[in-house]
């Protein structure tokens, strides 16, 4: 039995490594092809002169204005500042979060009160939360991760919420008979369990987290990308408009490629749940 | 038909006291179980038999305490079973192994709960999936094994937590032959080594006959049980040897009356296709 | 800047430095403000009672809400705003001590549409900056004398309160035909969209003044720290002066705190132009806000009972420092 | 057999009967409590006095400014209004989003690409909409609906995205061996396999339409909920800003009661999900 | 041991060529099956035996089309097997129900695909339905239903869409042993009447022989068919017949090799718990 078991990994290894390599290049020509492609359209629309440019630049136009900001060393520092906004507002929903929607998921008695509260609250724009930013957090840092949190904590909630209410109960049947109680039944057995789903309600915080920091910024001014945005806006900039919306898109499509669709790749594969 | 469920002089394990349960679907209320009464002796090994959809299952569910009685009371060690317990384990007909775990940690998965130091819990869950033959796939997720690994994964999970009742639904169902001998042997060692109260779903008669000291033969719509067999062959058994085969062709008789009870006297329909 | 120790409404501690907190826009209507801290005029009026904290905003709700929430101390705003959160906090949170500008609001209209005399104005689209405030007020109340009337009134004229961003893509676009707005606004529409002015507001207020910026100080401050307070109107008065006196330094000061505060200065053509309809002054221009809240309150906007804004100014502080200085006290407090 | 059958339902019925009259109340009670609970704290914080009133209003004085409005008939026309834009709004992204969401979540090649520019692209806020939609709408509805379609889409299309792509493989596979291709493929087997998660994602689209229609009725004032929340923050009205802000939860908690919670209940409970 | 798998004069239905299949799993490569090749005629009743984890179901799936071998090829009727067709049908190890319908909703699944009419598609239906005696349960939905009768829903499912090739996996493992007999009758007299291919996986040797002209054993890791053997008894057959019996029992001998020589060889483990 031994050698049976060590007969097949040899070949499939070295068959593994290769076709691990295939696939690591096709997606990336393809999306290459793809954003070169939509790139390519949007700078003949633009060129089409169907719109002024003032209000539709191309795309050439708009990675200038990128490269002349970048280059004065100005977005840079805004989106470092934002970065660093987002990661410590995306901590704290990420936290409360999960923990808020585990709670909500589970206990019916909360789902029915807390639960649509959330949803209520959720709705609310982030300008709703401004005054009381100022009035509990003052005219600091801690206002504008206060928004961030408010923007992104309830859709994180919902997230998770939805991913635990619709865990299999099978799963949570064997666990409580092999003796998991409380909290291990949450963190070993629903958690996991919805991580599939919870992922992709974390994919939309994230993703709130930014919108909500950009109405944060608003509060006052610093350099961030926020108000490169909004005195985009108020110049009629419409380049440093698009500049900023391509920096929030890169960013954007950065962590999911690097951060949540390798996690979810990964948890995908492991849960089984490729075809 | 239905003969009188005995009461032993040592105190029962597990009482069933009219212990009913009906279920409301889409479709009307089905009476899974009509009003039971049950004892069951530590250490003794019984088996349901009965045909699908009878209420075994259901059975074993209220016991493990995943579902309410409509009526009745389970007793567990004299106190009435309100949830699951450490002391009752169940074996889910379709294993529900965790299929973010590897074959090692599902196995682990109840001695984690234990608090186990991990050293021992890893010792442990070794020697169970050792003993379900698995060695070699400690690290495979549960999409990567077949139906039968599966099965086997559920029984080694089961049994590393020791638990006093084991619920047994249909464990050895997806085996090959091979290995569900293997498996009533090791089952066997284990009841008798360690004394464990075991209540074991099977369609396979001869199963039924070649382990229990017990057999419950079950009727549907309504779920009851219809008659009550007590196997006093000399152990261990064989599946080969005449009185068994005999035993469970008595038994084959009587549970083919319980399914002629129920729906399967039911005209045969027109050939279709 | 560093953000300071003085937290809660207070400041009130003694023994421990003052901090005056200023906030502000990045503007030009506000460059009393921009141009008193980028000279550091203020920070040196206060030494060495008191340092300076600036917060710059884009807003006038965040400036207000700040100022509620005991986050600033004095601010530079327009009158709307004031009036606003004077209202709201039914006299108690704030007080107007100076003013910082006049003028400076045009009535734009596009050259092809064709509007030369008011009458043109009928069955027009006309934008502006926000519903109920000082140029949607004036607009409105030019037509109503003009006997012309707004959709809502029944008649054709549509008037489309939207944000001044939107305002110019609007008027590039044709989609409205005239706007009425403030600068640089005003100067941007007119060189970057082409528009022709159809009527300086300074036009239709006796001498041409009417007041665009205010400083407005915490009322709680003010009785608290009245040196504070005088301290720094010393230094707005002669920021004022200095701007008037070295327009052309003023304005090269004026568009690099901007560019420094927002990345992004304006075109000097029209910071330039935009100088040219915007008077630098410390009166507050009273009169002018007690009309303008007359007609809007006509139009239905300050709520079903006139508000009593008699306890809005508080310009003892300022006359003492102008009295100091020489100058002619503002007058015509009260109604 | 028949017999046996019928001998079931007919206790069973009443019995249910019973029990759902008993599970429809106790709910309701939970959520008045806890709504009930929530007003008078805050009645109680607000009547401390630790924050100035006029920025952190007591609730009766939020209902008093709530219930002017109404009674003036100006928010209730203004919720209709914006009632009728997310409804145009909300049933264009979903039509769209579940659609993309499908696309994305089963077809490689497009999750790769347009999956990674929908992630993008819902990071960006409303405000980033506005020129645009100006542009291609002009100033009208359109231009509203189109924020507000701006906004919910991606969110419905991650969300579908997400469910779509934890469809346990094996009902795909049994429903192809079983002959379903291609659009049957999607309707009768992906979607309604994913339909537990896509409802979530729809529960999140639903409450970020809310929050683009409130920026994109800033595109010019109209009377509505989003300028009513704009007017009522410039006028420095915290009651005014927090009774529409209660109007926005009051119908989102509804709509969520309404629409979405019994939705929810009964696909869970037909799909088994409930414990 | 490996006999050669004979080629018959008639065209076969099914053919596979040096077909292969390795898994990458999470714990190194697998080797599912090893090279293999096989010819089923038309109308043939393969049945499958072998240990857990020795490719059967693996086997299946390749036929069925919906996992691409990892060498060979495997051609159903002459054509090239490139995904799953309509003329072969596969009946999971695990049912796979659909939660969201019904059981007639499921039983039509595979009907409503084929574009067939209501009215027929709800009587082709209800004739399954009664033919696997869930009569009643029409409107049930699959949470709601025992394990015997989730798997007779799925039995329906498959047989309603009559296809040429039928693929079976276990379809009767968690079926009692009356239903179990009624369905053997069933699927026997379906398949004569029909002339049906059918590749049925089973872990008991007395069903593959009562049922099969051909019965393959296959043995683990690496995946492989050890013995060919086929059953010429006449039909219908009895369970209890002695050449039957008889047959099973040299069937069950080289099983018992087959699983010896893959990994049931490894040394007991020592009694764990
Ligand atoms: N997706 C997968 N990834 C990795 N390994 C797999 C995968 N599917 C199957 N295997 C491996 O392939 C081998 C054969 O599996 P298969 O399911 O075909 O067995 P089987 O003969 O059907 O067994 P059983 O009788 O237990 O159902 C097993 O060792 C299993 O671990
Ligand atoms: N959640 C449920 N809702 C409605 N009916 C149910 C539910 N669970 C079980 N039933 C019904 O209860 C009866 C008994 O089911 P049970 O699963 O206990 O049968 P079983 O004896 O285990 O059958 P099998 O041998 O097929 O597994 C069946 O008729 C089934 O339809
Ligand atoms: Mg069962
Ligand atoms: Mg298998």
């Amino acid at each position: 039995m031994e050698t049976n078991m060590q007969q097949a990994p040899l070949p499939a290894r070295a068959w593994s490594g290769l076709s691990i390599g295939r696939a690591q290049w096709a997606p990336w020509a393809r999306r290459i092809i793809f954003f070169g492609g939509l790139f390519l359209t949007w700078e003949m629309i633009a060129r089409a002169g169907i719109w002024p440019e003032y209000l539709f630049p191309a795309p050439s136009v708009v990675i200038g204005a990128l490269a002349n900001g970048i280059g004065k060393g100005l977005y840079l520092t805004a989106a470092w500042v934002s970065l660093q906004r987002i990661a410590v507002g995306y901590a704290i929903s990420l936290a409360i979060g999960v923990a808020l929607g585990l709670l909500i998921g589970r206990v019916r008695a909360l789902n029915e009160t807390l639960g649509s509260l959330v949803l209520g609250l959720q709705a609310l724009p982030s300008v709703c939360w401004l005054p009381l930013a100022i009035l509990w957090m003052g005219l600091s840092e801690r206002a504008i991760i206060f928004v961030v949190v408010m923007g992104a904590l309830f859709s994180i909630t919902l997230g998770v919420e939805a991913g635990v209410k619709n865990t299999p109960p099978q799963y949570v049947k064997a666990a409580r008979v092999l003796g998991a109680r409380g909290l291990a039944l949450y963190t070993e057995v629903v958690l996991p369990a919805a991580l599939p789903a919870i992922l992709s309600g974390l994919k939309q915080g994230w993703t709130f987290a930014w919108r909500s920091l950009m109405a944060g910024e608003l509060l006052f001014y610093t350099l961030s990308l926020g108000n490169l945005l909004q005195t985009g806006r108020d110049l009629n900039d419409a380049a440093q408009v698009m500049a900023v919306m391509l920096m929030i898109i890169i960013v954007g499509v950065t962590i999911d490629q690097t951060v949540f669709a390798p996690l979810e790749r990964r948890v995908r594969a492991r849960w089984g749940l490729n075809m | 038909m239905m003969t009188d469920v005995m009461t032993k002089t040592d105190a029962p394990i597990l009482r069933l006291e009219g212990v009913s349960k009906t279920f409301n679907g889409q479709n009307g209320a089905v009476e899974a179980l009509q009003p039971l009464s049950l004892d069951v002796r530590a250490g003794e090994f019984v088996c349901l038999l009965g045909p699908s959809g009878c209420g075994k299952s259901t059975l074993l569910n209220l016991i493990a305490g995943l579902e309410r009685p409509t009526t009745g009371d389970v007793f567990a060690n004299g106190r009435p079973v309100v949830g699951p317990g450490a002391d009752r384990v169940l074996m889910f007909q379709d294993g529900a192994l965790f299929p973010w775990l590897n074959v090692r940690a599902n196995v682990e998965f109840g001695l984690r709960q234990t608090g186990l130091p991990k050293r021992e819990r890893a010792g442990a869950a070794q020697r169970w999936i050792d003993a379900v033959h698995l060695t070699g796939f400690e690290r495979s997720f549960v999409h990567e094994l077949s139906g039968g690994m599966r099965q086997r994964v559920a029984i080694a999970r089961a049994l590393a937590i020791d638990p006093a009742i084991l619920l047994m639904d249909e464990p050895f169902g997806a085996l090959d032959a091979m290995t569900r001998d293997l498996m009533h042997r090791e089952l066997e060692s284990i009841w008798q080594s360690t004394r464990k109260t075991v209540l074991f779903v099977t369609h396979n008669v001869r199963e039924a006959v070649a382990l229990g000291d017990r057999v419950l033969v079950f009727a549907a719509r309504p779920g009851r049980i219809v008659a009550e067999f007590r196997i006093d062959l000399p152990r261990p058994r064989s599946l080969e040897d005449h009185a068994l085969v005999d035993q469970a062709r008595r038994i084959t008789a009587v549970l083919r009356e319980a399914g002629a009870n129920s729906n399967h006297s039911a005209a045969r329909p027109g050939e279709p296709g | 800047g560093a953000p300071g120790p003085s937290g809660g409404p207070a400041n009130e501690s003694a023994g421990t430095p003052l901090t005056v907190r200023l906030g502000y826009f990045p503007n030009v209507t506000h460059a009393v403000a921009v141009v008193g801290v980028a000279r550091g005029t203020f920070a040196a009026a206060l030494a060495p009672t008191a340092t300076l904290e600036v917060k710059t905003f884009n807003a006038g709700p965040s400036l207000i809400e700040a100022l509620f929430a005991g986050e600033i101390d004095i601010g530079y705003i327009g009158p709307n705003p004031a009036i606003n959160g004077y209202v709201k906090s039914k006299g108690e949170a704030l007080r107007i001590v100076a003013g910082a500008a006049s003028g400076g609001a045009l009535f734009i209209v596009r050259p092809d549409a064709n509007i030369k005399t008011p009458a043109d104005l009928d069955g027009k689209k006309l934008a502006t900056p926000q519903l109920g405030n000082t140029q949607d007020v004036a607009l409105r109340h030019y037509l109503l004398a003009r006997g012309l009337n707004t959709i809502e009134r029944g008649g054709a004229v549509q008037i489309i309160p939207t944000q001044n961003a939107d305002i110019l893509t609007l008027f590039r676009q044709g989609g409205i035909d005239g706007a009425w707005a403030p600068e640089p606004w005003a100067s941007r529409l007119i060189l970057e969209g082409n528009g022709k002015v159809f009527l300086d507001e300074r036009d239709l207020w006796p001498g041409g003044r009417f007041v665009t910026t205010h400083v407005i100080v915490s009322a709680r401050f003010l009785t608290a720290h009245p040196d504070g307070i005088k301290a720094f109107l010393r230094a707005h008065v002669e920021t004022v002066q200095f701007i008037n006196a070295n327009l052309d330094e003023a304005k090269k000061i004026i568009n690099e705190e901007i560019e420094r505060i927002t990345t992004r200065g304006l075109p000097e053509a029209v910071l330039d132009k935009s100088f040219e309809t915007l008077d630098i002054t410390y009166d507050p221009v009273q009169s002018s806000l007690f009309t303008s809240a007359e007609y809007a309150f006509a139009l239905g906007f300050l709520g079903d009972a006139q508000p009593d804004l008699s306890g809005i100014y508080d310009l003892t502080l300022l006359n003492d420092v102008l009295a100091e200085k020489g100058l002619a006290a503002v007058t015509g407090t009260g109604q």
